[in-house]
């Protein structure tokens, strides 16, 4: 608003600019008239040529005149816009019918959000790059030059490759079935049986497994559709938890380079539940707590805890 | 599991008291397609249904001497779906009127431990045979069009042989006792396969001579 | 008498109405060329309005039920004359001052609308043109197409008929004795290999005997005949069993 | 006929395990229940309706002379529209609910023996995912006893849970936990095969017969 104060110091030279304005104008329209109105009777050709060229160039030098005039008075009265922290826009705030509409205060509260927005990403950006040993973040942490190319060629793996890999880690664990969908395009779905404990959903993206969901051995793992069911969570707690416990793993178990050994890690930590049921917890000795049977299973020793039981 | 909490439910249940409506008639290999044809432009509009199963017969024998009879059957082309035990009463005598055979009707869906439970209860298996064919619907009606086979081996389903060059066609209808004007739906009905099927009410008493 | 009647009041009120039409034109015609210094838009939208809601009642008049109807009725020039006729000219306001051959046929309509004279005489001229042997010519050759197409139409039909009825009279599309056979087939297992699975029958079982059939073809296996024949006959089904009811397996029992 | 299509679902049971509950010296039958209950909602359990299991007995009539072997149908509500047949330790058979008309028209082989019939009914309490059924076993209108139903509902394979549900169990019934069912052990693939709803059956049968088999334990019942 200190701006208004601005333009009040220029108003004399504005004033003047505009009567300049004015000036130029009116000059102008005498251009033209003089031209409309044509050459005036005289009693000679000649004569009458002469003294209309005569006129016209009066005429034209009076709008040249003008014109110097008005580029010296507008170079007095400057740019007051330009200091303005919202440039040309700042002057809607002159706007008077300002209830009509508050372009402005709608302007200024977008501004102010796009400022947060960008302070808090600048921070995320921050501390993400401090973690680059984990997850995809050192792909951040090296040059953002290079960051484009690792990403596609660990995220485009030929659907086949895919499926090698999972085989192979299939025929690693005897207790454990792996079955492969593709319901929409390559992306593929896993759906993992665990002996007769659990049945788990992993949603992948190309070798990066998504997201993950754990079933009964019991429940339906397909819609009424005949379609893989990957939203629905299961009935039970316990299976409630573990879900939960896995997509710890799965934020844990992050290699970008080397996906293939992450998806192995995974299962074998998938794997550890196959005595979901069976082993008691490491800390407090017991199978049950709040009715729960020990959950967690630690990220290296795969030990079975109960969730409050683990460090 | 996870059943909801119910009131507690009634101890027995079932339907009490189904009729079976039934008409039957047979058709020539030959004519078979141009039944098949004409049951598809008649029937409620659906995706023909084939079916392939194995029907065993049971007999109970009493002290009265009347065997009762159960009529066991499993479905070859579905080995998961359940087996159908099947009482069947005798046919209603009494009402020439009606045109079609009535008689009483017990439907149950049993696991598959269904023969060795029966075995258990003092039934023996009497006969079993193969049929295969085409299901239809109209409404509540039912046709059947099977090929029927004899077991050679007997429990060997794969070693069959054909009974006869025709097929058995059969139009039959579940209600419960005493909707007589189901008979007249299924005469009208049996009235529009003619000349290719002639439908009629057959008391199979009656052929035992 | 009644009809006329009916046509006479119709016609006068319609006469009402137009003339009512005729002074509100009148009128606003007159202010516009009179007036139309003091004249004020609203004031000219006033008169087109009630020209509009006029109009619209006319309309409605003669969508009227009661309104007999005007088309079928038919004007006849019953006199023309080429002389002056002064009360016609009162009547029409000077419009219309002789009742001539000239301007009868525009009035009255006894004259087709210009398009479809055009049309006509093209026609004319066409038919006209074209000599009566190629006239001839096209006429036969426009039969012949439509009885080829005639004979087209009815000779599958021949054909068809002719199909079912050699299969009507030829081939007998079901045999009696296959459906006797396949009745007591699926009854009484007549024909049907009898044979148990090994083991749980105990041989001399009482009534072992005359479970295994009661029918005269079987005799050779079993043998009695004679309680069945009250007794069985009843307890013995026939058909090949389906069952709406396990076919609805959305209300099956096993889904829990 | 190939009209059935359902695929069944018989074998999609976890594990139960029932078992009987002594009723307290000098005490009612319905005075233990409801300690039962009240230490049931003291661990947190929610009451969820209540259930009911009844079993009928039928006695062939055609072979005279020698005794032959009980046939039991079995409701549960927990499957209502089933029915289940069985002979002790013979084969049994999961049927719907139309079994019950067809042993109607059977009466005249099998004689329904009315004095035998028992029920139990009582409440359901759920626990995490644990369900806990009491109910009250009744004979011919006389109480006779208390069962305890414990079924984990994730876990399909007894051998699997029978520590985790051993535990559970300790937890409200004291140390007097029973051992682990029969029916399961007796199987030919071992306490690792799936359990059925025809186990449990099997066990509230057992526990039906022993009842039944027991006098009335004079003043404790009333």
């Amino acid at each position: 608003m200190a701006d208004v104060v601005n333009v009040g110091v220029n108003l004399e030279a504005f004033s003047h600019a505009i009567s300049g304005i004015q000036a130029l104008r009116s000059s102008v329209s005498r251009v033209f008239e003089f031209l409309k109105d044509g050459m005036k009777n005289r009693e000679t050709l000649e004569g009458r040529e002469k003294q209309f060229i005569a006129e016209f160039q009066d005429n034209l030098q009076a709008v040249n005149r003008d014109l110097n005039e008005l580029e010296r008075l507008s170079g007095l009265v400057g740019r007051p816009s330009e200091s303005h922290p919202l440039h040309n826009s700042g002057l809607l705030s002159l706007d008077p019918v300002q209830d009509k509409t508050p372009l402005y205060s709608q302007l200024l509260q977008a501004y102010k959000w796009s400022n947060k927005l960008q302070y808090h990403a600048g921070l995320a950006s921050s501390l993400l790059n401090q973690q680059s040993l984990k997850r995809s973040a050192n792909q951040m942490g090296a040059s953002a030059k290079r960051r484009p190319k690792v990403q596609p060629s660990t995220l485009v793996l030929p659907p086949q490759y895919v499926d090698d890999v999972i085989s192979r880690i299939g025929r690693m664990f005897p207790d454990m079935t792996i079955e492969l969908f593709r319901p929409n395009g390559t992306s593929a779905v896993l759906l993992v049986t665990l002996g007769k404990v659990f049945k788990a959903l992993l949603v992948m993206r190309s070798l990066f497994i998504d997201r993950t969901l754990v079933r009964g051995y019991n429940e339906n793992n397909y819609n009424e559709d005949g379609k893989l069911d990957i939203w629905t969570k299961s009935k039970y707690q316990v299976f409630q938890k573990v879900t939960d416990h896995a997509s710890t793993a799965l934020l844990h178990y992050q290699l970008p380079q080397m996906p293939d050994v992450v998806v192995r890690s995974f299962m074998t930590w998938l794997r550890s539940y196959i005595k979901l049921f069976q082993s008691p917890c490491q800390r407090c000795g017991r199978f049950l707590q709040d009715g729960l049977p020990p959950t967690w299973r630690d990220f290296r020793t795969l030990e079975a805890f109960h969730d409050t039981c683990r460090m | 599991m996870e059943a909801p909490p119910v009131a507690v439910m009634p101890v027995t249940g079932g339907t009490i008291n189904m009729m079976e409506y039934l008409l039957q008639g047979s058709v020539l290999d030959q004519a078979l397609e141009s039944l098949l044809h004409r049951l598809r432009g008649l029937c409620d509009n659906m995706e023909p249904e084939t079916f392939t199963d194995h029907e065993l017969v049971y007999l109970l024998k009493g002290q009265q001497g009347n065997p009762f009879i159960l009529r066991a059957r499993r479905s070859l082309s579905h080995p998961t779906s359940p087996w159908h035990l099947r009482y069947l009463g005798q046919p209603e005598v009494g009402d020439k009127s009606r045109h079609a055979l009535v008689r009483n009707c017990v439907d149950v869906a049993a696991s598959h431990s269904l023969p060795e439970f029966l075995n258990e209860m003092g039934f023996r298996m009497d006969h079993e045979f193969v049929a295969n064919g085409h299901i239809f619907r109209k409404g509540a009606m039912k046709v059947v069009v099977s090929k029927l086979s004899r077991i050679l081996v007997p429990g060997n389903t794969e070693n069959t042989e054909r009974l006869s060059l025709s097929c058995l066609v059969e139009l039959s209808l579940l209600a419960p006792a005493g909707q007589d004007t189901a008979s007249e739906e299924m005469r009208s009905f049996a009235e529009q396969l003619k000349p290719l099927v002639h439908l009629e009410k057959i008391d199979p008493s009656k052929q035992r001579h | 008498m009644l009809k006329e009647k009916q046509l006479e009041a119709s016609v006068e009120s319609l006469t009402s109405r137009v003339s009512h039409v005729k002074s509100a034109l009148h009128s606003f015609i007159y202010k516009l060329e009179n007036e139309y210094e003091r004249l004020t838009w609203p004031s000219v939208l006033d008169n087109f309005a009630l020209l509009s809601g006029q109009l619209n009642t006319i309309n409605k008049l003669l969508k009227n039920e009661k309104m007999p109807s005007f088309r079928n009725q038919v004007i006849i020039p019953l006199l023309l004359s080429p002389d002056r006729d002064d009360e016609l000219a009162k009547l029409t306001e000077q419009r219309v001052s002789v009742f001539s051959h000239e301007i009868v046929p525009d009035y009255l309509r006894t004259k087709p609308d210009p398009e479809v004279e055009e049309q006509e005489k093209q026609l004319s001229t066409e038919a006209a043109r074209i000599g009566p042997e190629l006239a001839q010519k096209q006429i036969q050759a426009l039969n012949k197409l439509c009885s080829n197409l005639l004979e087209k139409l009815n000779n599958p039909r021949d054909d068809r008929d002719t199909e079912s009825a050699a299969l009507r009279q030829n081939k007998q599309s079901f045999n009696p004795a296959d459906t006797n056979a396949l009745v007591s087939a699926v009854a009484f297992g007549k024909g049907l290999s009898k044979c148990r699975p090994p083991g749980p029958v105990a041989p001399g079982h009482p009534g072992q005997v005359t479970m295994n059939t009661g029918t005269t073809a079987q005799a050779a296996m079993g043998g009695g005949v004679v309680p069945q024949q009250q007794g069985q006959p009843g307890k013995i089904p026939s058909t090949i069993k389906t069952n709406i009811k396990s076919a609805s397996a959305s209300m099956h029992p096993y889904n829990r | 006929m190939s009209l059935m299509r359902s695929e069944l679902h018989f074998s999609n049971v976890s594990f139960c395990s029932v078992c009987q509950v002594p009723v307290a010296e000098g005490k009612s039958v319905q005075h233990t229940v409801d300690v039962l209950h009240k230490k049931l909602e003291q661990m947190g359990s929610v009451k969820q309706g209540s259930f009911c299991v009844d079993c009928e007995t039928y006695h062939a009539t055609n072979v005279s002379g020698q005794p032959s072997k009980l046939l039991y149908v079995m409701h549960n509500s927990e499957t209502p529209r089933s029915c289940m047949a069985l002979y002790e330790g013979g084969p049994c058979i999961v049927a719907d609910a139309n079994f019950d008309v067809l042993m109607v028209k059977l009466k005249s082989h099998f004689q329904n023996a009315k004095g035998h019939k028992v029920e139990c009914r009582g409440s359901r309490y759920r626990y995490c995912d644990f369900l806990i059924k009491v109910g009250t076993v009744t004979m011919s209108s006389s109480a006779r006893g208390i069962s305890v139903e414990v079924e984990y509902c994730p876990c399909v394979v007894p051998g699997d849970c029978w520590n985790l549900m051993k535990e559970f169990m300790q937890s409200f019934l004291g140390p007097s936990v029973p051992e682990l069912p029969s029916v399961f052990a007796t199987k030919p693939e071992g306490l690792f095969a799936q359990a059925e709803i025809v186990d449990t059956m099997t066990q509230y049968l057992e526990l039906f017969n022993k009842l039944r088999k027991s006098q009335i334990p004079g003043s404790n019942v009333r």
